[in-house]
């Protein structure tokens, strides 16, 4: 059954990022993120990473996605539907990226992961509530410092913009 | 996993089907739930119009829809117009859906579906009773706020679609609202795990179980109740309702980003509004106000009074949504953005820290 | 806990489902009768002129923005607050320093007048804003 | 044949591909930023793929949330930065982009 | 003691100081400074001499004294003071010689432009010559022996204006020097066996055997090298003659008494390190000396040349006394020789005062006009031809005797004996021709002789005083106890040879003393008496036997012919040198110089055009090169951020394509 999964949710994936990268217009590419964005959540299911998969979608899709369709909406002056993206170099492109997946196939196949599958689903959101607090502290008030920074350029950029 | 075990006994008890594999129930099982709540949802919309109208009718001392009535024996006593809502469903079935020639096809298909599945799938977490919850998740109260943004995606795409620079302002206007109220919403529920200490929205009743005393919108005095106020104009913005009712506010940008639907893809978008409208009412009860439980503690306190009092709960919130939408103003939408911002944003930190301080002090 | 899952992904396909068996019912019994004017866009009667698109006031990216950032400091404030209880005030303290920052930046945003959202100056379509 | 390790990471290449693809052909700079997001995100699936297949316990969940946080942050300056593009050169393909005066 | 040493050594260097620096300025151009030194350093030598002989022990030393002079490493140089009874009696006849000579000289050389330089050369003289006396090792010797060279040669060359002059010095110096590199030679070998110059180290050393038989030979026969160029021996004598050039006074002085002698001195000095072939070999050059220089004195007319071959003659004596053995005998002729022939100088020197000529042919005569110098040289005549009571009598005697008792020994080498028989005979015949050619017949110049004068007082009282110690016959008594031939019983078994010869000598010594007392004489009056009649009573002419013995005549006059000889060989050979080298030099060195210069030059022009065309070619290649490269690049920066992600990507590609192969 949780096979019968993972192939669903990785179809849906990979087509819907291939409508996303090879669709003409940017909002066809955005509605192809979307579905991405959902099909890759429910892979996280599958990995039994409830809050993350959750956390994807909240940011991801709440976040990200509207962002980047206000970013659309802002900047395109051509009226309507037909919002073409051109595209350029497609071949050497196409030839970089199959040579690329090719030494990417390779590798993962060729090297033994110490592979230690865990088979229960445990809820995670408590465990990652004490790790974040206590392991990875350092990093949380980073992250917190991060966002700041990014806020304060965004806006400034935006405004200067 | 209580559930499954509840469900798997029921059924064989029944014993009304031969004994299916575990798998096998469980499918069963999720899809009779599926139909039954997506009936319920569809129901609860049109009992929903069906009240508004009646309720904003005798607000305004008039009577509302009186005449529509079936021949059907026993329904046609029930008088008041009852009816209404189900002809207007059927209106709209029969209605010409017109899709504007510069509309970008697919996606004005694809908007309406997107909206009221995700509308749909908020569903599936509510807590109907001890036992009765559809998918018992981990992250729950999460799950629904992720949902939420499913919706502003749903309603961006819809406004363009339409090819309509008004219906894609109000869409642009709608998002930003929801998006904006959005946070007091999330921070004011934070103030809720804090004091639950887990995201199960089971888990979350069952902590206020035992009288109205134990519901969380009394416990930590001040800052629950500012959290539940909070939470509760929040969720009047993200509904576009009452006074923050701009994108389709009649006197402003026609419909809002529906404009260019018509015919059955409009009544989703409608049936979407008030079934969001029935899932916030639950929400409200289930975190603040003791969800399943009875306000008397443990009396009336089976199963289908645990249904009885969430209906309850939940129709009550709706008819002050509704009561709010006939005596407020309609707020400008700077005004809207201020109270967002600048007003339930810190307002719902002052909140958690209260209630976090409180918590620390008394541990 | 997979389980519970399915049950969404199965409400979401029943969702669809409402929504299709819907739309085809209509679809079978509406009448149709397409003529360019009901089709052309709507505009409050009036004749559409203008493309459809209009310069949007950068607020809504800003709005977009600040929304996104919060949002995530939300899915942090979550795992936190679920385990708050467990914690002592030693993490208490340290989201407070993390709100705290991120509240600064609220404060920056609030100062710089992101927030206040003007009525966008009456612009005849075609012009760009200055 | 029950899913592996291997089988996400393929996916998580293949998904990494598209979005360089993406990245390397799309003139638009947004359809661009989604490449990028892509990339990310099959990035994140190896995160969490091994956390679940290896004996490494939460760190690669903990990994992945930072990166989507990460991506949040980088996803709005650059998009600020895209709009600030189109300000000054009306248009967002990068390959009117290229030249370094002001 | 040894501050009375110190005192006489350094009186005269204070002396040579004061005259050359402020001597133009003193009275009397500071003649007294010099002559007042000397006279003190005298009296100092007397007193050391009055202690020597008041202790009156043979060979005693009376006082030693080192300083530590030169310690490099493992070297240990020390300098230092020797006095025992040979420097005593050296002492004083060095200090007599030359105070005499100093007053002597004031008259003489009266009214000479460079008096006082003349003073301060003959006190740096004195100096050098009591150092040489006084100083106890080798080193020493060594370098007041360069000092007496230095002098002699300063005083030769006096008057520098006359060429002759200036060539005799520059003779004299360069004969001296090549005895000299000998003389250096030895000491060297002695040094680098025994690691020490001092002799009491020195003859320790080879009483012990360090030294081998064959090697201390030719280190003595070096160190007499040394002797022959100092005092004028057989092959080295050439000089003593020319150096007649200098003032008379300076050949008294240096070419009589001192520095000729320093020779014999030093072979006395270091006598115990001769082997008995050096002895022999010392003897045989003696003996060829004294009868050459004895044969060619006869046919010369310059009246100082012939005392200078005169003076050669004794040398090749006193030689022949130390080499047959004779220590005492050797040492004392030196000091008779020193007074005799001082006298013989200082008398020709005021004849020549008197008549300005050198000439004997212009002379004759002078008797009458020079009463005093006349008896005088008369007196030392006398005593150098051995005539019985004189103390040139008793010197002569002795070296005959212990020549002649050496011939006894050694039968292969009687001849030794009667050679030197011979020349005493001739000796004898040429010293009373001067006599006889000077003082007695017939002025053969009128006009010189009525202008001779008898000298001044100045001149006459040294002339007595040197008569007087001429004739001193009670010496050999003294000298016979005080200078004994060192023990050779203190050497090792190669010396054995020497040790046994000495007790047969002794043994032979009295039947030897008498035959040789006895022959001389008798050759003595037969010399005087063949002048006579040639000179005097004018029975023979002198002309007449000389176109007889035409051949032998000329031979003689000719001085064999060394002069010539040496021209011949070693002058011409070292001209003939010269002229190679400087034709080797002008033709391959400059040639090479040349031809250096001519490849740099041609190397520098093909360096040039390589650098013009090779090096700035090259580096325009690589500009032009580089700019090329840089367009064909440019095309690549396009400024399209994917078309660099691209080429990353490609490069990532291409790299794993690679590491698979």
């Amino acid at each position: 059954m949780q096979d019968i999964m993972f192939y669903m949710f990785a179809a849906l994936t990979i087509a819907s990022a291939g409508v996303m990268v090879f669709s003409r217009s940017v909002i066809y590419s955005a509605v192809g993120l979307l579905f991405t964005f959902f099909g890759v959540a429910g892979i996280y299911v599958l990995l039994a990473a409830d809050f993350v998969a959750v956390a994807q979608v909240m940011i991801y899709v709440g976040g990200i996605l509207v962002l980047l369709l206000f970013g659309v909406m802002l900047s395109q002056r051509v009226t309507g539907v037909n919002m073409r993206t051109e595209t350029l170099q497609t071949v050497p492109a196409a030839i970089v990226a199959v040579g690329v997946l090719f030494i990417l196939f390779r590798v993962i196949s060729k090297t033994e992961w110490l592979v230690k599958a865990k088979t229960t689903f445990e809820p995670t959101t408590a465990k990652l509530g004490t790790l974040l607090m206590t392991d990875y502290l350092i990093p949380f008030e980073i992250v917190s410092v991060l966002l700041l920074g990014a806020l304060i350029g965004a806006a400034f950029i935006a405004r200067k913009g | 996993m209580p559930v499954l075990s509840a469900n798997h006994a029921v059924i064989n008890a029944l014993s009304i089907l031969p004994t299916f594999s575990e798998t096998l129930t469980n499918v069963l099982f999720m899809v009779l739930g599926a139909v039954i709540i997506t009936g319920l949802a569809a129901l609860l919309a049109l009992v929903s119009v069906y009240l508004e109208r009646k309720v904003s009718a005798h607000m305004q001392d008039r009577l509302g829809p009186m005449e529509v009535n079936t021949e059907i024996p026993i329904l046609k006593n029930i008088g008041h117009g009852w009816a209404q809502t189900l002809a207007d469903a059927f209106k709209l079935l029969l209605k010409e859906d017109i899709v504007p020639a510069a509309a970008d096809k697919k996606l004005h298909l694809l908007a309406p579906f997107i909206v009221f599945a995700a509308t749909l799938a908020a569903f599936a977490v509510l807590p109907f009773g001890r036992n009765l919850i559809p998918s018992d998740l981990n992250v729950g109260v999460f799950y629904l706020i992720a949902i939420s943004s499913f919706v502003v995606v749903g309603i961006i795409l819809a406004g363009w679609a339409s090819n309509n620079k008004w219906s894609l302002l109000g869409a642009m206007r709608s998002a930003a609202q929801i998006v904006s109220f959005e946070i007091p919403a999330s921070v004011s529920v934070l103030v809720v795990i804090m004091a639950v200490g887990s995201l199960n929205l089971g888990e979350i009743v069952e902590f206020q179980e035992g009288g109205i005393h134990r519901w969380l919108i009394w416990r930590f005095f001040p800052f629950n109740l500012l959290a539940f106020f909070i939470f509760f104009v929040a969720s009047l913005a993200e509904l576009n309702r009452a006074p923050f009712d701009l994108p389709e506010a009649e006197s402003e940008i026609i419909a809002g980003f529906h404009t260019e639907y018509s015919g059955m893809k409009f009544a989703m978008f409608f049936l979407a509004e008030y079934a969001n409208m029935f899932l916030v009412g639950v929400i409200i009860s289930t975190l603040f106000l003791g969800g399943w439980s009875s306000p008397f503690g443990s009396f009336l306190n089976s199963a289908p009074f645990q249904v009885f009092w969430v209906f309850v709960k939940s129709f009550a919130i709706i008819f002050v949504h509704m009561w709010l939408r006939w005596t407020l103003p309609r707020v400008r939408v700077d005004q809207l953005m201020y109270t967002s911002w600048k007003v339930l944003t810190p307002f719902a930190f002052v909140s958690m820290l209260g209630v976090g301080l409180w918590m620390i002090l008394i541990q | 806990m997979l389980y519970n899952f399915a049950t969404i992904l199965v409400f979401l396909v029943f969702g669809c489902l409402f929504v299709g068996v819907n739309l085809l019912l209509s679809r079978l019994l509406q009448t149709r009768n397409p003529f360019p004017m009901k089709v052309s866009t709507y505009e409050c009667g009036e004749l559409p002129e203008g493309d459809s698109w209009i310069q949007f006031n950068i607020r809504f990216y800003v709005i977009a923005l600040i929304f996104l950032i919060f949002e995530v400091e939300i899915v942090f404030l979550f795992p936190w607050a679920v385990v708050f209880k467990h914690l002592g005030t030693f993490a208490f303290v340290e989201m407070m320093i993390f709100i705290a920052i991120l509240l600064v930046g609220l404060a920056y945003v609030w100062v710089k007048g992101d927030l206040e959202w003007d009525k966008p100056k009456q612009v005849p379509a075609q012009g760009l804003l200055p | 044949m029950s899913v592996g390790l291997n089988h996400y990471l393929f996916l998580a290449a293949v998904l990494f591909v598209l979005g360089l693809y993406a990245v390397i052909t799309k003139k638009n700079a947004v359809t661009v930023l989604m490449g990028i997001e892509l990339i990310l995100n099959a990035a994140n699936i190896n995160f969490v793929a091994f956390s679940r297949y290896t004996d490494t316990d939460m760190d690669g969940q903990v990994f992945a949330i930072f990166v989507i946080v990460t991506a949040a942050a980088a996803a709005a300056v650059a998009l600020a930065i895209v709009l600030n593009l189109y300000e000054r050169l009306k248009s967002i393909n990068l390959d009117e982009a290229d030249s370094l005066s002001g | 003691m040894i501050t009375s040493a110190i005192l006489i050594l350094l009186l005269p260097l204070v002396a040579f100081i004061i005259q050359i620096f402020v001597g133009k300025r003193l009275p009397r151009k500071g003649d007294w400074v010099s002559t007042g030194a000397m006279f003190a350093a005298l009296a100092l030598s007397v007193g050391i001499f009055i202690d020597a002989v008041a202790q009156y022990e043979p060979n005693n030393v009376l006082a030693t004294a080192t300083w530590d002079w030169i310690n490099f490493g493992p070297v240990h140089v020390t300098f230092g003071f020797l006095i025992d009874n040979l420097t005593a009696f050296m002492l004083v006849v060095v200090t007599l010689v030359s105070s005499l000579v100093h007053l002597y000289s004031i008259g003489y050389m009266h009214g000479d432009p460079r008096y006082n330089r003349y003073f301060a050369y003959l006190s740096l003289f004195s100096f050098s010559m009591l150092g040489l006396v006084l100083v106890d090792n080798l080193f020493g010797i060594y370098i007041f022996w360069e000092l007496v060279g230095l002098s002699s040669y300063l005083l030769i060359g006096f008057w520098f204006e006359k060429d002759s002059a200036a060539n005799a010095s520059k003779k004299a110096f360069i004969t001296n020097r090549v005895g000299d590199v000998g003389m250096f030679a030895g000491i060297m070998i002695l040094f680098s066996i025994t690691g020490t110059f001092s002799f009491n180290e020195v003859f320790a050393a080879v009483a012990d055997g360090h030294v081998g038989g064959t090697l201390l030979t030719v280190a003595g026969i070096l160190l007499f090298f040394g002797a022959i160029g100092k005092s004028a021996q057989f092959p080295l004598h050439v000089w003593l003659p020319d150096a007649m050039e200098g003032p008379t006074p300076v050949s008294a002085l240096i070419h009589a008494a001192t520095m000729v002698a320093a020779g014999v001195y030093m072979v006395g000095r270091t006598f115990v390190l001769y082997t008995p072939d050096a002895l022999l070999f010392i003897a045989y050059i003696g003996t060829i000396t004294a009868f050459i220089a004895a044969t060619i004195a006869i046919v010369q007319m310059d009246i100082k040349r012939v005392l200078a071959y005169s003076t050669i003659s004794q040398l090749g004596y006193m030689m022949v006394g130390l080499g047959t053995g004779g220590y005492t005998a050797g040492l004392f002729h030196l000091t008779t020789h020193a007074f005799f022939k001082a006298l013989l100088f200082l008398g020709s020197g005021s004849v020549i005062h008197a008549v300005h000529t050198q000439e004997m042919d212009e002379m004759g005569g002078l008797r009458k006009k020079m009463p005093i110098t006349f008896w005088t040289f008369l007196i030392a005549t006398l005593s150098i031809s051995g005539v019985f009571p004189l103390s040139g009598f008793w010197s002569k005697d002795a070296i005959l005797a212990s020549a002649l008792g050496f011939g006894m020994t050694h039968p292969a080498h009687m001849p030794i004996f009667v050679v030197l028989l011979l020349s005493a005979g001739v000796t004898a015949f040429y010293m009373f021709r001067i006599v006889f050619l000077t003082f007695t017949g017939e002025p053969r110049d009128k006009k010189k002789y009525d202008h001779a004068h008898e000298s001044p007082l100045t001149m006459t009282i040294p002339l007595v005083v040197l008569a007087v110690l001429s004739v001193g016959t009670i010496w050999w008594g003294w000298v016979e106890h005080m200078l004994v031939k060192p023990e050779l019983a203190s050497y090792g078994s190669h010396v054995a040879s020497a040790v046994e010869h000495a007790a047969e000598e002794h043994g032979v010594a009295h039947s030897a003393h008498t035959i040789a007392m006895f022959s001389s004489v008798v050759v003595a009056t037969l010399g005087i008496l063949l002048s006579a009649v040639v000179y005097f009573w004018r029975k023979i002419s002198a002309d007449a036997w000389a176109e007889k013995l035409k051949p032998i005549h000329t031979f003689l006059w000719n001085k064999y012919y060394f002069d010539e000889l040496y021209a011949a060989t070693i002058i011409r050979v070292t001209l003939f040198k010269s002229r190679l080298f400087a034709a080797f030099d002008l033709k391959i060195i400059d040639g090479i110089v040349n031809g250096t210069g001519r490849l740099t030059a041609a190397f520098s022009r093909l360096q040039g055009s390589i650098d013009l065309r090779g090096v700035d070619g090259a580096v325009n290649f690589v500009a032009r090169f580089v700019g090329y490269l840089g367009s064909q690049l440019r095309g690549l920066q396009t400024g399209n951020i994917q078309a660099y992600i691209m080429m990353a990507l490609f490069a990532v590609v291409l790299l794993f394509v690679f590491q698979q192969f």
